[in-house]
């Protein structure tokens, strides 16, 4: 295989783009290649791409990035405007907000992260079952899934969280209860409309198995829209972390989560604007981020368009 | 090679296909010829288990059939389907829709049987690693037929494999079908619409109508136009292109 | 037929803006039209259907259509405005698509569609039009028109779907008719009654007919001329009687490659495609 | 199971629920009352998880043993757990949601007189979300790629991507501390709050039949800026919907019909197109709708709106479960009911779904 990349090396879009490839590897990253030059292509996609590439750059970077300690209290400092020594001013006890703002990234992130990584799976696997399957699996899952529908997303997130006490990780549990939902739902769709098509009846007639057909084969068909739909959700995860957040049942003081910080500044809201304005709008730019990139994603992956 | 009697299926409360007997011979070759929801098709698809609710006999290679088809079936007999840009799945390259079925089944040396695979269809190599959406129609379908073959198995069913096809890639695809008949000594049942398909490749032919068979001929018989019940008649007349007096006698048959 | 000449198409070209590069659909296409039934045959990407849309301007917006000449009676079809077209579309050529299961609109009724036809180029009032309309349904022999008139396109089937469409299609009394792949989503005997009823209305209107399709041996048993059209170009131009003495090869090996019942299993010739076909 | 349809088959009788419109009905009612019980066994699932004693909650903590024994006997908390479920169950079908510990009103009677206030708020909001969004959407689609589509894509992103409580608390800052265009927190000022008599519950409804102009402009005032806040959300969503079904609509092939007979664009778009896309639209404004019922949480407490979701904050930051429980099931139940009606209606406006 090696040696065919190499003699195919004298350019590595002619190698990326070549319409005969030699190996399983080549045809792989021809067809991500493809993808990528129509997703770059889209100038909004590529700024939300930019704002999570840099907002996983600032949680990693944090201690080096942040000019204070976020956690220092000076009270002899509260509420500065911005100046050149602290950017974006002080908050109420006198701790640098943009110092603040930089740790925050990380919550954020981890909020996101964990929720997609185990509300979209768990929706998958049940909508994919539900679909393929049929019957009173369908019946019961389906079922299920609309109960958990029905229920008002952050009410329910609220009652979660004081049901098992506020913090990050109650939080966390609560936003991935309410959010596999709509990816069954999702993942359900576009498994009934590809269960009946002639090649995965192809593929069953090869004696396939049903758990190889759903990952083999129906899995791959749902990806598209599912991680568009997750791309654009974590958005609106990210609005409701940061309800939670301000609504103190969140992550716990002191703790420099955004939603917290909004909450913190409302008191002060007349006459030191920034020290409320400043993280919402932190808040806004990143899920504005993702919801860019969704959107992009959308474009390039899911052509139809739909939600 | 393949024995059908007193097949009746159902899908939901209609009754698709009512008392269909079909008999064919080691490398003969069957064809069903019938309009849109006459069930020329709901029997292939009986027969590789495809539809559930259904009575009566099958036999194939003298082991009658269940309720459930086994491996072993599936080696045994393979489909082709009618619509080369719905068959192949969309995210799989050539290599892995050829290569699967070799492994489901153990049967080892998977490269050395899709290069073989490819050739026998008349495909180049060079198409082992694209996929679907970069070959033309009767390329997918060649592909379609590769992945039946690959499995090696004695029986082909055939459901309108060149409807969706220009005639001059029909008349590839049909060469090529009569020649792995031939050659790997293949039993097919062929399912079209077409009169003249039919008769080109099979040798034994049944009409089918609203889920019956309404006349049987031999290849011999279409070729002389003697056919008797009037909706096979009227199929044939039909088949010889527009002639504005004849339309004048098509009746329906709802 | 008659020697009047309806249409004359002169080196018409078609070219699409992909994002693969431009795709050249219809190249230096040109013919005449009498009154009289044409037939366009050609295999899929043969640019038939291009064709017809670009005599009625209706190709997709990343397409554009250049002519030397496209002159349709006393109108210049090169040189129209959007409002002109309207008072071509329709009221003087119109256009019978290929499934009806999706070029009638689902959520609204076969009657207000047909009463839409008429109403867009006949100022009557809606008693008038819906009494037109109900004679045209019974004109394309659909044998209960008051109920077919209330219902919508799913509840009928593809042959009555077909009718319909011609119904509406024809009810303005255009001067030339479209027809592309009319009945290729039919079965062969509804089909063939389908092709009868337009047969009869174009004949007692004195319409013109365009009829696209793939099948040789249809266009050639329905219509008067055909032209066999390959890759963008026309290769041969003929009369249809005059089909068997075909002389390009690609004609020729259309013709022969079509299985036959004739008994013989023996292999079908194939067609040889030489690149010199494509250069016209 | 083969047994029987086998039997039942040559009469070709086999009963099913989905034959039939009263079937398909009947259908719909079955799946309601399913999820419906769902939602009771979820609320009294968390009921019981929650680590706050109700006892304790009633009697306070200086009980001496016996009262407490005696208590939680009379609440029924010493019962097996199924049995308390049934108890809990035939409680709310009576409408019996208990006692608001905070307010010691019946739960019920507390949802009664804060729903008005949310349902005011929401419906306005959806209006002002459809009037714009459905416009909007079909501009962005019949321009796609080109600037206006571009611009109702950003202001659409923008709306989902805006934390809603700081977007209020800025709306607060701009336009009633700053510039005081509008009125600030609350449903009438607090001058006027003890003019007027509750008939429906809904300010604007109620002011008008007093037919008190003064209150009627007042209530405008207090509710628009909430209104629009919730309305940007609703707009953005309804007008990304209406773009995306509108292109798929526009690619159909009854559009090429309605151009060959020579119809007018603007009749193509609002009366083809737009008549396809109403069908799943109504679904999309239902969900909006719904969301916004139970989504103006935030937005309530921000402007100390005195509807459901202040209502359920205030009761859950106090240890309140009643409340809580009574409220998340009545939000649930809305959301349930809503989702069904744009379901039959629907059935209602599209030609296929009917029998």
């Amino acid at each position: 295989m090696t040696t065919q990349i190499s003699t195919a090396k004298p350019g590595l879009k002619q190698w990326l783009t070549s319409d005969t490839p030699q190996s399983r590897w080549q045809a792989k990253c021809g067809r991500a290649w493809l993808g990528w030059i129509k997703f770059s292509e889209n100038k909004l996609a590529m700024i939300g791409l930019s704002v999570v590439v840099g907002l996983i750059l600032v949680t990693i970077f944090a201690p080096l990035l942040a000019p204070y300690d976020p956690l220092a209290a000076n009270l002899a400092n509260r509420i500065q405007p911005p100046s050149g020594d602290h950017w974006f001013g002080t908050d109420q006890l006198g701790r640098d907000i943009l110092s603040r703002l930089i740790y925050g990234a990380q919550y954020t992130l981890l909020i996101v992260g964990l929720v997609a990584i185990t509300a979209a799976p768990l929706g998958l696997l049940v909508g994919t079952a539900a679909g393929f399957f049929g019957g009173w699996i369908d019946a019961v899952l389906m079922r299920i899934t609309d109960v958990f529908l029905a229920f008002p997303k952050l009410i329910l997130a609220l009652a979660f969280v004081s049901a098992l006490g506020p913090g990050i990780e109650n939080a966390i549990l609560a936003i991935a209860i309410t959010a596999w939902p709509p990816y069954a739902r999702i993942a359900r769709a576009e498994t009934i409309t590809v269960r009946k098509e002639d090649y995965i009846e192809a593929a069953r007639l090869q004696g396939t198995s049903n758990f190889a057909l759903i990952i083999g084969h129906i899995t791959p068909m749902c990806m598209s829209s599912l991680v568009v739909r997750v791309t654009l959700d974590m958005a609106g995860m990210i609005l409701i972390a940061a309800g939670l957040g301000f609504l103190g049942l969140g992550a716990q003081p002191p703790m420099p989560e955004w939603g917290a910080m909004v909450s913190d500044g409302r008191q002060f809201l007349l006459e030191q604007w920034w020290v409320a304005t400043v993280p919402g709008l932190a808040i806004f730019v990143v899920s504005l981020g993702f919801n860019l990139l969704g959107d992009g994603l959308r474009d390039v992956l899911d052509p139809r368009g739909g939600d | 090679m393949i024995e059908i009697s007193k097949l009746n299926a159902w899908f939901d409360d209609n009754h698709v296909l009512k008392d269909v007997d079909i008999s064919v011979p080691a490398n003969g070759s069957f064809g069903l010829v019938g309009e849109s929801g006459s069930g020329k098709s709901t029997v292939l698809r009986t027969v590789t288990g495809l539809v559930d609710d259904w009575e009566g006999t099958i036999t194939v290679k003298g082991k009658k059939l269940g309720p459930k088809r086994d491996k072993d079936f599936y080696r045994l007999a393979q489909m082709v389907f009618q619509d080369p840009f719905g068959s192949l799945h969309p995210r799989h390259t050539i290599d892995r829709i050829l290569t699967e079925p070799v492994n489901i089944h153990g049967l080892g040396n998977s490269d050395a049987r899709v290069v073989e695979a490819l050739t026998q269809v008349g495909l180049d190599n060079a198409f082992r690693f694209r996929y679907p959406h970069q070959l033309s129609g009767g390329q997918r379908q060649r592909v379609a037929i590769a992945r039946a073959l690959i499995l090696e198995p004695k029986i082909l069913l055939l459901d309108e494999p060149t409807s969706a096809l220009d005639v001059s890639i029909q008349a590839e695809v049909l060469n090529l079908l009569g020649r792995l008949r031939r050659d790997l000594g293949l039993t097919y049942i062929m399912v079209s619409h077409d009169l003249a398909v039919v008769a080109h490749m099979c040798d034994d032919i049944a009409i089918m109508n609203h889920g019956r068979i309404v006349e049987r001929a031999t290849a011999g018989q279409l070729a002389e136009g003697t056919l008797e019940h009037p909706y096979s008649q009227q199929l044939y007349k039909a088949a010889g292109g527009y002639d504005r007096a004849v339309v004048d006698t098509f009746v329906d048959w709802d | 037929m008659s020697s009047e000449t309806l249409l004359t198409v002169k080196n018409l070209e078609v070219t699409f803006n992909t994002p693969k590069g431009k795709v050249h659909a219809v190249r230096g296409v040109s013919f005449d039209l009498g009154r009289e039934r044409l037939g366009i045959v050609g295999e899929s990407g043969s640019g038939k259907s291009q064709t017809g849309r670009a005599i009625l301007g209706l190709t997709a917006a990343n397409g554009t259509i250049r002519a030397e000449k496209m002159q349709f009676r006393d109108v210049d079809l090169a040189n129209l405005k959007p409002k002109q077209w309207r008072k071509v579309r329709g009221a003087r050529i119109s256009m019978i698509m290929q499934d009806p299961k999706y070029s009638l609109n689902p959520v609204m009724t076969i009657g207000d569609q047909i009463i839409e036809a008429y109403r867009e180029h006949h100022k009557v009032n809606a008693k008038e039009a819906r009494l037109r309309a109900l004679e045209m349904l019974e004109a394309v022999k659909i044998r209960d028109p008051e109920r077919v008139f209330n219902a919508y396109p799913h509840e009928t089937s593809g042959g009555m779907g077909q009718r319909v469409m011609i119904a509406m299609m024809l009810i303005p009394d255009p001067e030339l008719i479209i027809a592309d792949e009319p009945t290729s989503a039919l079965d062969v005997t509804v089909q063939l009654q389908v092709m009868a009823i337009l047969d009869d209305l174009v004949r007692d209107r004195g319409m013109a007919l365009i009829f696209i399709s793939h099948d040789l041996q249809l266009i050639s048993s329905f219509c008067d001329r055909v032209l066999v059209m390959y890759q963008g170009h026309v290769v041969e131009e003929l009369r249809a009687s005059e089909l068997h003495n075909a002389k390009h090869p690609y004609t020729k090996g259309l013709l022969n490659c079509l299985p036959k019942m004739d008994g013989d299993h023996s292999d079908l010739p194939t067609l040889e495609r030489e690149a010199s076909w494509a250069e016209g | 199971m083969s047994a029987v349809t086998r039997k039942n088959r040559d009469g070709r009788t086999r009963a099913r629920l989905s034959s039939g419109k009263a079937g398909s009905l009947l259908r719909l009612v079955f799946s309601l009352a399913i999820t419906f019980f769902g939602l009771l066994l979820v609320t009294f699932l968390i009921g019981r998880v929650l680590p706050i004693d109700p006892v304790l909650a009633a009697v306070g903590d200086r009980a001496p043993q016996a009262v407490y024994d005696r208590v939680r006997e009379e609440m029924g908390l010493n019962l097996p757990l199924w049995q308390q479920f049934f108890i809990y169950i035939s409680n709310i079908l009576q409408g019996d949601f208990g006692r608001s510990v905070l307010t010691s009103n019946p739960v019920l009677e507390d949802i009664k007189r804060v729903f008005p206030a949310t349902l005011e708020l929401a419906t306005i909001a959806t209006i002002i979300g459809v009037i714009l969004g459905i416009p909007a959407g079909v501009f962005a689609a019949i321009n796609k790629g080109k600037w206006p589509d571009h611009v109702v894509r950003v202001i659409g992103l923008a709306g989902y991507s805006m934390p809603i409580f700081w977007l209020g608390l800025m709306g607060l800052l701009v336009f009633y501390m700053k510039l005081d265009w509008v009125a600030g927190p609350g449903r009438l000022d607090a001058f006027y709050v003890d003019f007027i008599e509750p008939t429906t519950g809904l300010m604007l409804v109620d002011t008008l039949i007093e037919g008190d102009m003064d209150l009627f402009w007042n209530a405008v005032s207090h509710i628009i800026l909430p209104a629009s806040i919730l309305a940007y959300f609703s707009l953005a969503y309804i007008a990304r919907m209406t773009r995306s079904f509108m292109l798929e609509q526009l690619s159909q092939e009854y559009i090429l019909t309605a151009r060959v007979k020579g119809i007018s664009e603007h009749r193509i778009i609002w009366r083809h197109a737009l008549g396809n896309v109403m069908v799943p639209l109504v679904t999309v404004i239902a969900l909006s709708y719904a969301n916004l019922l139970e989504g103006s949480v935030l937005t309530e407490i921000i402007f100390a709106w005195p509807g459901l979701g202040l209502y359920i904050t205030n009761s859950l930051l106090n240890a309140d479960m009643n409340a809580v429980l009574g409220g998340t099931v009545v939000v649930g139940a809305v959301f349930i009911s809503v989702n069904m009606l744009s379901d039959v209606l629907y059935r209602f406006l599209d030609p296929r779904a009917r029998r």
